[in-house]
Formats: C-alpha cells, structure tokens, sequence
C-alpha cells in the first residue's frame, strides 16, 4: 500500500490557485475550463506574461483578461533525463520548450507531452492542453499538434 | 561622497494578505511610482530588495531581478537582494545610500517584501526559527517569542521592569494604528487585553508580540542635488549606524543590555552629528514590548533600567519627550521583515511632509530614526533621517 | 568616490566537503586572515556575506552575524548578507566597493560560502530549481540545466555551434583545474569523455554541467590609499557593470544572444575606461559549457556568433587572445554559489601576484575581468580589476 | 497504525552529526558517551562555544576537545506555549533557559526537563543531561538538581 504525502509548501512547486492565496485566481479558474489566458491593462493596453495584479508598464490596476492563442512553435527544446527535483522525478524523462505563441512575442516555457526528445524539431507546431493534479490544482503544458 | 535622499515611496497593505509575494512586489511597486510624479520607471537604473526568507515563505530565490520584472524597472548600474532577516528591508536603503553617495547609481529602487502567511503555520514558525542560530539555538525549541521572553525575564529582574509597563507598549502601538489603514491591525488593545491574552512564551502573550504579515514597501533614493527634481519634500539621509555581536546566545555579553545597539547607537549619533535628545520622533524595532523599552535604554533615550518608567510616563507618546512608533509600530502594523524598514522610512517622510493623519502627526518634526534589530538582536541598525539637507 | 582595492584573501578546498556550512566559512576566514600579514580581525570594521541559498542548503538564516562570530569579527559599520543566486559572491564584493568608495567603511571582509551537498539529491535540485521564476518556469521541471540547454540548443541553431566545440571548453577549464589544489576536480576530461557522459538535458551532457559544490572563500577590500599598509600587491577595482532584464523565461529578447550581459559588458568598459582588448584574462561564468562560448560572444573577445570558433581556435587557452577560467572556471572547481564570484576575485589576485602555479600563469597580466550570471542569466555581474591603480 | 515520516533537511533542526557532514562529530561522538565537550585553541588558548573547526580568534586549526562544567545555574527562563515549529508540537510546553556554566562565561540555551515553567526561578541549579532520537542523533538538555 502506498499513501500520497503531501509536500510542504516550500518543496511543492505547484501555485496556491484559490481566490485565498493569489490575486491572479482567475488564471487557474480560467484554466479549469480549458481557457489560456493572461491580464491586459485597459489604461495602457499592455499585454503581460505572466498575468499581472498591477501593470508593470504603468501603474494600473485596471487590468482585463483575455485569451492566448493556443497554438504556438517551438523556439527551442530540451529535456530533462537526469536531477530531478522532488515531485518530478516519476516524470522522467520529460520534454521541455519554449513554445512561441503564434502571433505574439512570448516565448513561453512548457511540458511537452506526447513526444519524444529525439523527435523533437525547431518550429514544430504545438497546441495548448491542461493538467489536472490530484487536489485538483492545474497548469498548462503544451503537445504537438496532429 | 555624495549626499543622498528619499524622494518618495509607498506601501502594499500589511495584514494577512489574498495576495502572493509577487503581486505583494507588484503593489509596492505601483504605490512607490504613484508617489512620485516626475519619475519614469525607466530612469531607475538601481533596485535593491529586502527580503529575508522568500527561499522559505515564497519558494522562490533570486527575487531581484523577479522584482524589477514585476515593476518594471530595468536596472543597468546595481542590483542586488539584501537579507538581515528582520532588517532586510532597512539594509536594501543603507545600500542603495552607498551605491549613491558613491556614484555607482543615481537613482535607486528599494523594495521590501515579504510573504510569511503560508497554508500551514508550523512550516511557518519553522522558517522563522531559523533566523536564530538553528544547530545549536533552534534545535532547543528558540525562536524569536522566546528570545525576546529571555531578554524580558531578565529585564524584569535586573530592572524591575513590570509586565503592565510592557502592556503599554502594546497599546500605545496599538492605538498609534487606528490611524494607519495600512496597518494590519486597526483595533485598539488596550493594556488589560494585554495583560489577558494568551501566554505565548511567558512572560510575553500574545498582544506583546508582533504579527505574521503579509506586506511591501518601496523607496526612491537619488542624490541630494537631483532630489528636487521629483519632490518638493526629499527626506535626507544624515547618519547611520550598524553593529553586530555575537550569533550564538552563549556569546552575547547580556540579555538586558543590547550592546551592540549602544554601538550602533554611538555611530549614527556621531555620523549625524547630533544626540538622542536632537531626535524628534523615531522608529523602532519593537517586535515585542520588551524591544522598544531596551531600545529607550539603549538608544539613550533615558536611563539605563528607566524603559519601564519611560513608557508608563507617557515620555514615548505623542507630545512626550519623543513619539515612537507612529504609525504604529511592528506591534500595531505586522511586521513583513523585508518591508518594515522601508515602512519605517515611509513613516519619517510623511511625518516631514505632513501628510500623515493629525491624530498621530509629530508638529515640525526635522530629525527623525528608524532603528531596525535583527534575529536574537544580534545586529542593530540605523538610519537618520532629516527633513533638511546635512 | 574613494578608490578601492582588495588586499588579500583566501578559500576553503571546493568539493563534496565532511563540513558544515558554518566551518566553510571558518576556513575560508582562517585562509583570508592568514593571506593578510598585518590585518587584525578587530580592524575588519564591516563584513559582506554572499550566500545564494543557507536559508534551504543550511536551514539557517540571519548568516550575515552568523559569519561574523564563526571568523571572528565585530563589525561597527555595515554587515548585510548579499543574494544574487550564483553571483551572490560577486555581490558581496560589489557592496564592499559601495562602502568603502563613499566611506561608509574603510576595512571590510567578504565571505562567500555555500553547502550545496546534502544528504538527499532531489531536496538540493528542488532548492536548485527556486532559483527560476518557480510559480511558471519551475513548475514546468525547469531549472539550471534545461534552461542552459535550451540556450545551447538555439545557439547552435542560429549559428552553427557544434557539440564538440561545448565539449572543449569542459576540456580546458578541467585542464587548468589539474593545476589547483582548491579545485572539486583535478583530473583531466578530454574532450571524447565529455561527449560520451550522461546525458542531463539535451544537449549538455554531464561533463557540460560544472559540480555541485561545497566551498567558501573570502576577500579583503580597503581604500587604494591604505592598501599598501596591507600588502605589497594590492589589486585595484577599475570599474564595474551591471545589469538585469527578464525573470520569467517568456520576457527574453533573446534565447542566443543575453542581451543584458551586452548592457553590463558595456558599462563595465565604460567605467573602467578600457575595451575588451584591454583585458589580459578573464574570470567568466562557466556555469555550462555553453555559457562561456556565449560570454566570449556578448563579451566582445569576438564577433557574435563566433564563440565556438574561439574556443576551437585555442583563442581563450592560455597563450591566446584572452585566457579565460585559469583557475579551472566553475566546470573545473566547481560552483558553490556564494563562494564563485569571490574565488574568481582571489584567482586575478594571485596572477596579477604571479603567485599561481606556472602551468596556468598569464604572464605580467595587469588588467582583468571576473564575470557572473545568475539564474537563468536574467542578471549579469562584472568587475574589471587592475594591478595597477586605477 | 502511524508511521514516522523523515522530515526533509529543510525541515529538521537536529544538526547532521557523523563524520560524513561535521568536522565537530567529535563533540556529538562525545555526547553519546555522556561528555559534554566543546574545543579549546592549543595556540591562543580561546575556549570555544560551539565547537569549531578553526579558532575564530586567531585561525589556528590545532584545536583539542575539553571537558565543560556539566552543572550550572539559570541565568533566565521563558517556556514555549504556543506556535512551536515543526517537530516540536508534540513536546509543547516545554522549559527553555539559559544556563550559566559553572566556571564559565557561556550562558547557553538549552531546553530544560522535569520541571514546569511557573516553579523556575533565576539561579536554580541545574544539570547536564542527553536525549537521543530514534535515528541515533542525540543532543544535550539540563534538568533541575535534586
Ligand atoms: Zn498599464
Ligand atoms: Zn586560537
């Protein structure tokens, strides 16, 4: 018989997701139904990554939240084959890129699932999917499209 | 060496904050800017972060240049995050005040943050007994209630020092906070609540001790000469202090005596060229009641052994012989180690500009402290602050 | 501004070390005081302490005070611990110049020290990981590595660089390690055994990773006035650069190009009032094999894109343009956080004093740089030191 | 049926004390045994509290182990009531004081057994004892005498 323990907090990578712990909760409720979203800030229409409770550009807290294209490249790949940290080592290996998001400048780095390294290219097309985590905490990771 | 001062700064709200380290970063960050209306986050080409455990509270490390991404700011001169556990926040101003003074920045960012609700409090009090020394202190159950309950029993029975005087630390403190809706605490507790509150490490209860805060703060610093360009009130740097003995208890010289405050003490007073007595008000570190009546000892504020008789005098109260803690106090506001020494320097500046509410308002105040402990008040450290250029 | 030099200084061997983070620092002061003929402990009046992660590698905070009493000092001006994750050292150093130009000091030691061995691997890579933005790019299984790997993987893309190419800087920099008794490794890896070592993350293999190290080392800064009170051979800090753009990986401008270390390079030469020309060797941030051949690059030894060629071409061995890492670089001594940037400093020191061995002696240098990244090289640290004053 | 869990290190305040992680083991070594030792500096004579690998006064590494008194008195008292840390929940209340050596300067810290807080006084003499953990480690305590 094996039990789940839970991690403390300072060795649990995860985010706090609830209204209680982040400004930003919308992001995880969001996620939840399958959206990918961020803030943008009404006053000075900057668009951020990661979402934001208070514009970096200006000042504001007048912030809206708006879909991300959900399809996006590969920037650049790796993968993690040996030194993993605590929760992550049963993933091993996992494949890692900076998916640039199609017709923005993020490059954000992901999971990618349902690949191999070795089969991996720059420029290969990726699409969006969400993880859902046994005490229903979620996040996002990317996957190759067709 | 080039004069230096604050031209302004701003807080995230202290309490037990809905609200990540990040975004905490985030709020300072905004209010500082807000304050200050000629300047543009592009023109700060320095950011020094206090912050003493987001490795533990937050999981996260090497938060500076995190914190220049979650304001904006892009430094090219310095940056750099300072720790000194619970003067983190006042380290980050000494040295943005270096790097100033000694040309290696113009115009400087502080902010101070700290996280320390988490979802599980005894995680929590096991990162913050780790500020003492953990191998041989920590591992006999120390932390800072007790600590500081040591430094009262002793007090107590070098001093004669009463457990009621100690409660009207906690209640001036207190009420000096109904005027701060940036304070976690905005109730009054007056002495009897004290004196009936749970026991935590006796004789210290609950209302002698300090909170667990969530909370930011931040601070422009620029040289004397550009201050005017983003003020009509800088608040100038005039001396500073800073000593440190011993880390392991067993080599401190005394519990009742911090001489490493009465060192610190001595250089603030000569690098400002003034004495206590040319102070007009301060801030300082009462993380626990017994701390503000040593600190009126040790600071030379009164006699040795007279902190007792000080406060039960009312000589630290507004119109006393020197208000502290104003906005009231780490007792009255939390205390988010990162930020309570930007705060402290908040206080100063608005007391020079007037702008703080009249119920706590020190009338023409020029000279003012902010004094910071850190850890088992092994380190002691001090700014003043002026409302006039040295 | 008061000009600033280092007057000696020492290190604790570097390498899986049977000692606590404490007696690190023990040993690094013990080296440091023995390095500096007529210093006294009791003249040291400040004390800088960089240390990237001891609140998680150690459960210890408050380590400033801590080093104090572990090295034997009294600091009565400025003690303050400095976190910059990996060039936390550098950091220490960078304060220290800050306090002793304005003259908020005129002693000051600076211990770096790290204890990154610990009894369970993954709780030190969990630690390792907090030093990403840990909310978005450590919960996606980032951390050192795969961050560097994926620089590599878009380096070679963009400009050809080859896998042998990485695999030759492994070679010289464990080459120049043999020479170093206070190194982790001593021995040589050719280049065919870097290519056939595990792989960690694609395309860096394990000999492409420097170590994870214990060690400790400490300087000791004063005015360039009083230096020759201290040593025959005082090393003069020439200028400095500094600079932080991007925390979460999605905010780069860049993946091939570190925009900010182009930015620190710049001011550095600037302040130093010298180009990269000037350099006789250089200290650079080795942390992967791949981060040096971009530093040659974005250091300006030679055009962008190129860096693979230089390495190939001997051009930063000893005998070419600009020899690089004599020390052994952190590929070949290892990388305990704090301790980096303050090994780089003593490691310049000794060359300028032709105190090294022979087999790695730059011949009559007089004009060096020491680099760090930190993090996933969001923030880039650089001093240029002389053997001449400046 | 409970099972005891290893806190990571990161959690445990019980320092590491064999050979492997300390170059004092000698003094955990000792404790074992019932001495409670700390070093003494051959060269300047400085003795030690902790024990240390260098001497901090004058860097000197030729150090030897001494005896320490293992009588003393309370210097000052407190007890931790509330908000203990991370395997010390169990133990609340417990005693703390500092001990002053008989002999020496050290006043040092130790939790102090088999007595409550409200029968503590300043200068109530105590002794030297040890505890030991499941996993072997030990550490010293006082208790009351007689
Ligand atoms: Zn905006
Ligand atoms: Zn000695």
């Amino acid at each position: 018989m094996t039990a789940t323990i839970r991690l403390p907090y300072l060795l649990d990578f995860y985010p706090l997701q609830d209204e209680k712990y982040t400004r930003i909760h919308q992001f995880f409720t969001n996620l939840k139904v399958g959206r990918f979203t961020t803030t943008k800030c009404r006053d000075c229409e900057k668009l951020h990554w990661q979402p934001r409770a208070v514009c970096p550009d200006c000042g504001s807290e007048n912030l809206e939240w708006v879909d991300l294209p959900k399809t996006g490249e590969v920037h650049a790949f790796t993968a993690m084959l040996l030194g993993a940290p605590m929760g992550f080592e049963k993933d091993l290996p996992f494949v890692m890129a900076l998916v640039k998001l199609d017709g923005l400048d993020f490059k954000i780095l992901s999971r990618v699932d349902g690949i191999k390294h070795e089969d991996c290219k720059i420029g290969m097309r990726l699409k969006f999917k969400t993880v859902t985590r046994d005490d229903g905490r979620v996040f996002f990771r990317f996957e190759p499209i067709g | 060496m080039r004069k230096v001062a604050i031209v302004g700064g701003g807080l995230a709200p202290f309490g037990v904050r809905q609200a990540t380290w990040k975004e905490l970063a985030q709020e300072a960050g905004g209010a500082t800017f807000r304050d200050i209306k000629n300047l543009e986050r592009k023109d700060v080409d320095s950011l020094f972060v206090g912050a003493a455990m987001p490795e533990r509270f937050a999981f996260q490390s090497h938060v500076a240049p995190m914190v220049a991404e979650q304001v904006g700011v892009t430094p090219t001169k310095v940056i750099t995050r300072t720790e000194l556990a619970c003067a983190s926040g006042q380290s980050a101003i000494r040295m943005a005040y270096a790097c100033i003074a000694a040309g290696l920045s113009d115009i400087a960012l502080c902010i101070g943050v700290e996280k320390m609700n988490i979802p599980d409090p005894p995680e929590m009090q096991t990162s913050m007994a780790c500020v003492l020394d953990r191998e041989f202190d920590g591992v006999q159950g120390a932390s800072a209630p007790p600590f500081f309950a040591l430094c009262a029993n002793r007090h107590m029975h070098d001093y004669g020092t009463t457990r009621e005087q100690m409660a009207m630390v906690s209640a001036k403190n207190h009420h000096f906070s109904t005027t701060n809706p940036f304070a976690q605490f905005q109730k009054d507790i007056p002495v009897e609540k004290v004196l009936t509150s749970p026991m935590v490490a006796p004789p210290l209860r609950l209302f002698d001790c300090s909170g667990i805060t969530d909370g930011a703060a931040g601070v422009v610093l620029t040289t004397a000469e550009r201050a005017k360009e983003f003020t009509d009130t800088p608040m100038y740097i005039l001396g500073s202090g800073q000593c440190s003995m011993g880390s392991n208890l067993a080599n401190y010289k005394s519990f009742s005596t911090w001489f490493p405050l009465k060192e610190a003490a001595k250089e603030a007073y000569r690098s400002a060229k003034i004495g206590p007595g040319d102070l007009d008000l301060a801030e300082v570190h009462d993380c626990f009641t017994i701390s503000e009546i040593m600190e009126y000892e040790d600071l030379g504020f009164c006699e040795k052994g007279k902190g007792g008789k000080f406060i039960e005098d009312g000589k630290s109260d507004l119109g006393g012989k020197i208000p502290i803690n104003t906005r009231g106090g780490l007792l009255g506001t939390g205390h988010p180690l990162g930020a309570t020494g930007i705060a402290q320097a908040i206080e100063l500046m608005q007391q020079f500009r007037s702008s703080v509410p009249r119920q706590r308002l020190v009338d023409n105040a020029e000279i003012g402290m902010a004094h910071n402990l850190s850890g088992a008040a092994n380190v002691h450290s001090i700014l003043i602050y002026g409302r006039n250029p040295p």
